[in-house]
């Protein structure tokens, strides 16, 4: 054999769909990506009606666990390029996503990303797209919570790094540019004691605090927030994660004014319903998968297999997903999709969410990006 | 002034923390010369154990004197596990230095692979009284009482290993041990068993410092150990391996430096800060603080 | 007390000559399994259950191109660890810095990639010198906790992403827009398989050359005794330093061709993980050995990449719970292959070629007196 | 009279060396039996095998007995405890230790130590209580290392090569302490100094290569020339001095 | 050639090493014998540059070398043995007495070239161990020969470094009694040749006897006597001291 030969994807029409489905199945972010997986399998069921198939051709699955690795996330993209599949998905971390975009140009196939909330995937290349929500889209929802912008005092705590980076810039052009005086207290993603950033943000008496953290030690910051009299003091925001998480907030939760993704309730579509069916419980990344079915699904349907065709089929498209109206904007695919406001009530380990409103796709569309690739 | 004693007060409380988690490591560390990678599993173990107990098992709850019964199930799960450890795969490898990383790294790989398996990878919240999620006021300082809990904590644990270290044989037995195991046979004594006192004392105070630490953070999650460790670490080496005091002595110390950098300075700084200390330290004295190896 | 002692003695076998009947064959040996490696995008074999797909699909050779990267790492990491007796916790921030090198360098200022690699490994190379400078002021488990200190502080630097320049936990994707076409896209995986493999060729002839060399007798040496070294009349301090510069500018050469193959950095590269992986694979290989290190990189990363799909088989899906839910977790797998490992293989996989030399040595049938 | 220690066919092999082959001796239940040979023929490996002090490598076969008691697969300490006193080649005390910390450990459970004795014949060890052992002079260390075993009451003492690197004086000394000690526990000694062989020893061991070569009377060892010359190399006159 | 100046080496208050005035001659062979304790070993130590002297000069040629590191006063040709066997214990015997060939010939920092390809040290060595006979032992691990074995391996190590002053610690203590001649007739050529100097500890008087020219008596740290052999013998304090009753 050549060392350059790749399988080449069988033209003819009886020939399964290869869709290569790339997420962490174990790793950090293991729960991340069984909601995915979740979802993606109720959606494509909803989108073929049942049959897995697309026409005639059968939609082929082919799942790899990256581990949250992107190196593992690239070898099993080339792997499955070298197979004959024209479309991936999946994507549970940033840095799989940011990393397994360029693959996806330089082979001209298509990438669908999953949880990976990077503003950075949006306008990545003409090749890839997401089915999640991103961080810009949080950050317009926060502002929501604080009515007229102008001449209040917004704080930032984030974490160090790029995706506190990220959220610091969002909220600085969101809510600043809209009037606000914003300003950050950052702490290092390893903190295990936040006495002294609660101090900071104490003394600045913010009339808005945004906190943008992930990780184990939420926890233990919610509960320093709160004995440290932050959480009394002034409207603090943040993004409502998984639900296994909920009761982690302890007390501290019912002091939270939180934006969200989506829980389980925030929407009442013909999706949502067919969702909960299969998985009883929507939770914050079951919406992802099923969004990344229903694309493939219209890429397979439109394109056949013709990657560009499928990227024409995409750009533009509207359709109702789980949370509501969903539309890739075709400049830089953008998945503009509502996004709520949500209260959590409860104690012990039982808690509920309630949706407080509910903003539309383009109340919170992010800024348009040239596409870079 | 209130915001000096609140970060002087809660920075101990890290000390205690690490503390909590240095003593075992120094211990089998300098004592028994163990590279223990897989220590963050016995504080995994240990806070896991309890938290499962103050869900199972009769009698234990997350209040009172339940909590109290959760906590030494969880100590005990722990010390047994450290036990186990020593007993099947350490004991076979004494002297063999390089083969113990080998057998502790995957070790602490394949357990918190198993815990997370087991119970998943998302952080659990952690049973706990009421009161420690509350606060003191001191000299005008909102302290949390889970940092207080850690420092009496810390101290007792301090005060236990150097009475062992001190009153009995073991800790004569064991230093001589390290250097040189077959001579210490010859003398008649079955240092084996002095060894795995010494990783069950070890893993008995991991194990605590998982339960409080648990406490502490609200919750328990499998990765939660490994994340303490790399502290731990530097703590052992700057107090000087072996000796407890000197670890408790670092502990304060880079518990300190990273509460006051962290507010005073730029964030992050207070990890470079710490990293730096460690490499400061080394190359004026390459002992360490306590300079002595095995005292108590 | 010693901490660390030297790694368990093995005689560097460049140091003495090899007797038997294949003394002859012997050398070439090396050879005969390059040129196997080199021609292997050739064939077409598939290896059910071994690889996805056949030996010469682009998944198999970039699994193929990461295991090489790491023999060859494993085996520079060994002339510290397994050859000098030197235990360095910090030996993943050299390899980082010539993977984020390259990668900013072609990235964000825009150089070519030759330019980039050569300041990139230069650079590499530099830094261990001075921070070799520094840390080999101390010895024993304190030069180990100096190095870590220096690599955890690269760590920090990287996830702190200072202007903007390594993405932070993101990482940084690398721009291929600059880059030689050959090593752009999925059909082309074969060529950074072959760049794997030559950066392998090039590790351990240069760790052979050097531990048969004068310098490597003194570094022997110096595992064994240093105080001994000094009252000979040589410099410990210097030779030291020179192994530590050497293993770190082939690491960072290894970054190199790494970026290449994964096309991005990300922070993982920088954790303290991943040095003691690399200890974990020399341990798991056999120190001071020639082919140790190599078989060892080869198989933890080998092991790294393919548990996973191990995990998500059907054959563990079919388990009961109590022994599927461990088995799918790639590092419940890994961990407990090393603790094996320890016990089966002792002294690592190369010495397993001598037991079982041992073991059909002693079952031929003696000759009775 | 019974022997005290009795080896037979002792068989160790080290990682394929076949250090010992088939050696056989027996020790009396009084004075002083000595072990002697060139550098390397095995003299050590014969002492640590029978106290199971051989490395995991090796391999040992054969009988070796104390009484009716079998002393193989028996664990070292177990062996010590039953009262068989070691003084190893290497001194190898504690380096990390003080000087009354190796002693403390050396002490054995139930049994009350004998600190004055040891310190009647060491009274340096009393002066250095407190220094770290590694610090001493050779000498000094080679002292803690017999009064290490001194503290205890033994059936059977292995002492090798007791007086390496030791000051005329302290030589004479040691013998001298030997010989009283010999007086209550028999001791089989590994010895280069002849004279103090001369001075200690009833009966005599001698290996060559791994065997025994003769074993008998040690002074009728030491008087035929002809013999020392063939089994030590040595001349009577170097006997003498 | 070799001189010290009221050389001193304090711990806390003790003086281990008290003001040790020594000259060594070219050609001379200066044994030193005292006590168990007396503080010989030290004296090698501070004379190598393992320790620090706290007081006093020492000197080399007329140079003073008090202030350089163990490497550099080897390369000005100080060479010793340790008293506890020290050799590389993972290394052949040949591999060992190379290794101090090519440090003597200057410690080449080459990395592409084959150590073993040079003929030249493979010479140096191989004369060297069978100078000390151990040639037969070639290539076995130093770290498995026998004790006798390594005192022997570690005069090879010395004797390949050629080096001007030569400092022994105990070279004879646990060697058989058969190999003693042998090995005194070993360093014995030593000083023969080249103005070659030796300072060597011993406490086997009959070999100090036979070889010293000179003998230096350390007490408590100081220097008691140095003087012939016959003066020191005669001496009572010596006699007190060191040698005791003879057996
Ligand atoms: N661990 C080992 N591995 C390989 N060979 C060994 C080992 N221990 C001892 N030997 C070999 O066994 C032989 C006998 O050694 P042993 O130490 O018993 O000799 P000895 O009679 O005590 O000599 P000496 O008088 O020098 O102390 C030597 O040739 C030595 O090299
Ligand atoms: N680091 C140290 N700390 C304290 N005391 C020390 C140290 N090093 C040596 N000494 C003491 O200094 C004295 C001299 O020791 P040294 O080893 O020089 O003796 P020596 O003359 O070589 O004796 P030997 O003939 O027994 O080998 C001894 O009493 C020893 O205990
Ligand atoms: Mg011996
Ligand atoms: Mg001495």
């Amino acid at each position: 054999g050549s060392p350059q030969d790749t399988a080449t994807g069988g033209g003819d029409s009886a020939a399964p769909v290869k869709v290569g489905l790339v997420y962490s199945q174990s790793g950090a972010l293991a729960s991340y990506g069984k909601q995915y997986i979740e979802g993606f399998k109720a959606g494509l069921d909803f989108a073929t009606k049942g049959t897995g198939k697309v026409g005639d051709r059968k939609i082929e699955l082919t799942e790899v666990d990256d581990a949250g690795d992107p190196a593992k996330a690239v070898s099993a993209a080339k792997d499955l390029i070298g197979k004959g599949t024209k479309i991936i998905a999946g994507s549970t971390a940033s840095g799989v996503a940011l990393q397994v975009a360029p693959i996806a140009a330089q082979n001209k196939v298509l990438f669908i990303s999953g949880p990976a909330a990077t503003d950075a995937v949006t306008g990545a290349n003409k090749y890839t797209f997401r089915s999640g929500r991103q961080s810009y889209q949080d950050v317009v929802t926060a502002k929501s919570f604080i009515g007229d912008p102008a001449g209040k005092k917004v704080v930032v705590f984030a974490q160090d790094g790029a995706f506190g980076d990220a959220n610091e810039a969002a909220v600085k052009a969101v809510i600043g540019g809209a009037g606000a005086t914003v300003s950050s207290v950052r702490a290092p993603a390893s903190a295990t004691e936040f006495t002294p950033f609660a101090s900071q943000i104490k003394t600045a008496k913010p009339d808005l605090l945004f906190v943008a953290w992930a990780g184990t030690t939420a926890p233990a910051m919610w509960q320093t927030l709160d004995q440290q009299g932050v959480l009394a003091s002034t409207t603090v925001v943040t993004g409502l994660d998984i639900r296994a998480s909920w009761p982690t907030f302890g007390a501290a939760g019912t002091k939270i004014s939180f934006l969200s993704h989506y829980f389980d309730g925030a929407s009442d579509t013909e999706a949502s319903k067919a969702l909960k069916a299969t998985v009883n419980t929507i939770d914050l990344f079951h919406p992802d998968g099923f969004a990344a079915a229903q694309m493939v699904v219209r890429a397979a349907q439109e394109g056949g297999d013709d990657v560009d065709k499928m990227v024409t089929a995409l750009e533009g498209w509207s359709f109702d997903g789980v949370k509501g109206k969903m539309t890739i904007r075709a400049a830089d695919h953008a998945l503009l999709q509502p996004m709520f406001q949500a209260k959590l009530a409860g104690s012990g380990t039982a808690f509920t969410a309630t949706a407080q409103k509910s903003l539309t796709g383009d109340e919170t569309a992010p800024p348009a990006v040239a596409m870079k690739g | 002034m209130g915001t000096v004693i609140l970060l002087a007060l809660t920075g101990l409380g890290l000390a205690a923390l690490y503390f909590l988690v240095a003593s075992g490591l120094s211990l089998v560390f300098g004592l028994a010369d163990v590279l223990n990678f897989a220590h963050g599993l016995f504080l995994g173990v240990g806070a896991y154990g309890t938290w499962w107990a103050a869900g199972n098992l009769p009698g234990a709850g997350p209040d009172g004197f339940g909590f109290v019964l959760a906590v030494a199930f969880g100590v005990a799960a722990g010390t047994l596990v450290a036990i186990l450890v020593e007993l099947v795969l350490i004991r076979p490898l004494y002297s063999r230095t390089i083969e113990q990383v080998l057998v502790t790294v995957g070790l602490s790989l394949a357990g918190v692979a198993l815990l997370q398996a087991t119970w998943g990878a998302d952080a659990r919240p952690f049973p706990r009284p009421d009161w420690t999620r509350q606060v003191t006021g001191i000299l005008g300082a909102q302290v949390p009482n889970g940092g207080l809990l850690l420092i009496i904590a810390a101290v007792l644990v301090l005060g236990a290993i150097l009475a062992f270290l001190r009153w009995t044989r073991y800790g004569l037995v064991i230093r001589a041990g390290v250097e040189n195991r077959e001579m210490v046979t010859a003398l008649g004594i079955d240092v084996r068993k002095a060894f795995t006192l010494v990783f069950a004392i070890g893993g008995a105070a991991a194990a605590l410092a998982g339960a409080l630490g648990g406490v502490y953070f609200g919750t328990v999650s499998p990765g939660q150990g490994s994340s303490l460790l790399i502290f731990a670490f530097i703590v052992v080496v700057i107090g000087g391996m072996g000796s407890v005091v000197g670890s408790a002595y670092a502990a304060v110390v880079v518990g300190l430096v990273q509460q006051f950098v962290n507010y005073y300075g730029t964030s992050g700084l207070g990890d470079i800060c710490v990293v730096g200390l460690l490499a400061v330290v080394l190359l004026l004295r390459p002992q360490g603080i306590a300079g002595k190896v095995a005292t108590a | 007390m010693t901490v660390i002692d030297a790694p368990p003695a093995q005689v560097p076998d460049e140091l003495t000559p090899q007797r038997g009947r294949w003394h002859r064959v012997r050398p070439f040996l090396p050879l005969v399994a390059l040129v196997v490696l080199a021609i292997l995008p050739y064939s077409t074999i598939s290896l059910p259950g071994i690889f996805e797909g056949p030996v010469n699909s682009p998944g198999t050779l970039q699994i193929l191109a990461i295991c090489l990267i790491f023999g060859g790492l494993a085996a520079g990491y060994d002339l510290l660890f397994g050859r000098t007796g030197m235990l360095s916790f910090g030996h993943a921030l050299y390899f980082a810095a010539g993977v984020y090198g390259t990668d900013i360098l072609v990235t964000r200022a825009g150089l070519p990639l030759w330019q980039a690699a050569l300041l990139t490994v230069t650079g590499g190379t530099i830094l261990a010198a001075l921070l070799g400078a520094v840390a080999l002021r101390t010895v024993g488990i304190a030069f180990a906790m100096v190095t870590l200190a220096f690599a955890q502080v690269g760590a920090i630097l990287v996830a702190r992403d200072f202007g903007g320049l390594t993405g932070g936990e993101e990482g940084l994707p690398l721009d291929v827009s600059g880059l030689p076409a050959g090593l752009v896209g999925v059909t082309n995986t074969v060529n950074l398989y072959w760049l794997a493999l030559a950066y392998l060729t090039l590790v351990v002839f240069v760790v052979h050359r050097v531990s048969g060399s004068p310098t490597g007798r003194v570094l022997a040496g110096l595992r064994d005794d240093e105080r001994r070294i000094g009252v000979l009349g040589l410099d410990p301090y210097r030779y030291k330093l020179v192994a530590f510069t050497l293993a770190g500018g082939l690491a960072s050469a290894g970054g190199v061709v790494y970026v290449l193959i994964v096309g991005g950095a990300s922070p993982h590269i920088t954790s303290s993980e991943l040095t003691l992986s690399l200890l974990v694979m020399v341990v798991l290989g056999g120190p001071g050995t020639r082919w140790g290190p190599v078989l060892g990189g080869v198989l933890y990363m080998y092991l790294d990449h393919r548990l996973t799909a191990f995990g998500t088989s059907d054959a563990v899906d079919s388990l009961p719970a109590v022994l599927s839910h461990p088995l799918s977790q790639p590092l419940f797998v890994l961990g407990t292959v090393f603790i094996l490992a320890v016990y089966f293989f002792p002294g690592g996989l190369a010495g397993l070629a001598p037991r079982v030399a041992h073991l059909t040595r002693s079952l031929r049938p003696r000759p009775r007196p | 009279m019974e022997p005290v220690l009795s080896v037979e066919d002792l068989s160790v092999r080290i990682s394929g060396l076949h250090i010992l082959q088939g050696v056989s001796f027996t020790v009396a239940p009084t004075g002083v039996t000595v072990l002697l040979g060139r550098n390397g023929v095995g003299k050590t490996t014969t002492l640590r095998a029978i106290l199971g002090l051989t490395p995991p490598a090796g391999e040992v076969r054969g009988t070796i007995r104390m009484g009716a008691q079998s002393l193989l697969s028996q664990p070292t300490h177990r062996l010590v405890r039953g009262g068989l006193g070691y003084v190893p080649e290497d001194r190898d005390v504690f380096a990390g230790l003080t000087v009354a910390e190796n002693l403390r450990l050396a002490e054995r459970r139930g049994t009350s130590p004998a600190y004055d004795k040891v310190f009647a014949l060491f009274p340096e060890l009393d002066r250095r209580g407190r220094q770290r052992a590694g610090s001493l002079s050779g000498g000094q260390q080679q002292m803690l290392a017999i009064g290490r075993v001194l503290l205890n009451d033994n059936r059977l003492l292995l002492v090798d090569e007791p007086t390496k690197g030791l000051a005329p004086k302290v030589v004479t000394e040691v013998a001298e302490v030997l010989e009283r000690v010999a007086e209550s526990v028999p001791v089989l000694l590994v010895e280069q100094n002849l004279a103090v062989v001369r001075r200690l020893a009833r009966d005599a061991v001698v290996l060559a290569a791994g065997k025994v070569a003769w074993t008998g009377d040690a002074h009728e060892l030491l008087l035929e020339t002809a013999l020392t010359k063939s089994l030590l190399g040595v001349g009577s006159a170097e006997v003498k001095h | 050639m070799l001189a010290t100046r009221g050389l001193t080496w304090r711990i806390g208050e003790v003086a281990i090493v008290d003001s040790v005035y020594l000259d060594l001659e070219p050609g001379e062979f200066l044994g030193v014998i005292g006590p168990n304790g007396a503080g010989k070993t030290s004296l090698f130590n501070l004379i190598t540059g393992l320790r620090r002297a706290t007081e006093g000069r020492i000197t080399l040629d007329g140079q003073d070398i008090g202030a350089l590191p163990p490497h550099r006063r080897a390369r000005l040709g100080l060479g010793r043995t340790f008293q506890a066997s020290s050799v590389f214990g993972s290394l052949s015997v040949r591999e060992n007495v190379r290794l101090a060939v090519q440090a003597h010939r200057g410690g080449s920092m080459a990395l592409w070239r084959r150590a073993a390809a040079d003929r030249e040290v493979a010479a140096a060595a191989d004369a060297a161990l069978d100078r000390v006979g151990l040639a037969h032992r070639g290539t076995a691990l130093a770290g498995t020969l026998a004790h006798g074995e390594k005192r022997k391996l570690e005069i090879a190590l010395l004797l390949a470094g050629e080096p001007r002053v030569m400092l022994l610690d105990e070279p004879m203590a646990g060697v058989s009694a058969e190999d003693i001649p042998e090995l005194v007739a070993v360093i014995k050529s030593l000083t023969g040749d080249s103005g070659r100097a030796v300072l060597m500890v011993e406490h086997h008087m009959d070999v100090i006897l036979e070889l010293a020219d000179r003998i230096a008596v350390m007490h408590h740290g100081a220097l008691l006597a140095c003087d012939t052999p016959e003066t020191v013998m005669a001496n009572p304090t010596v006699q007190e001291a060191y040698l005791g009753e003879s057996l």
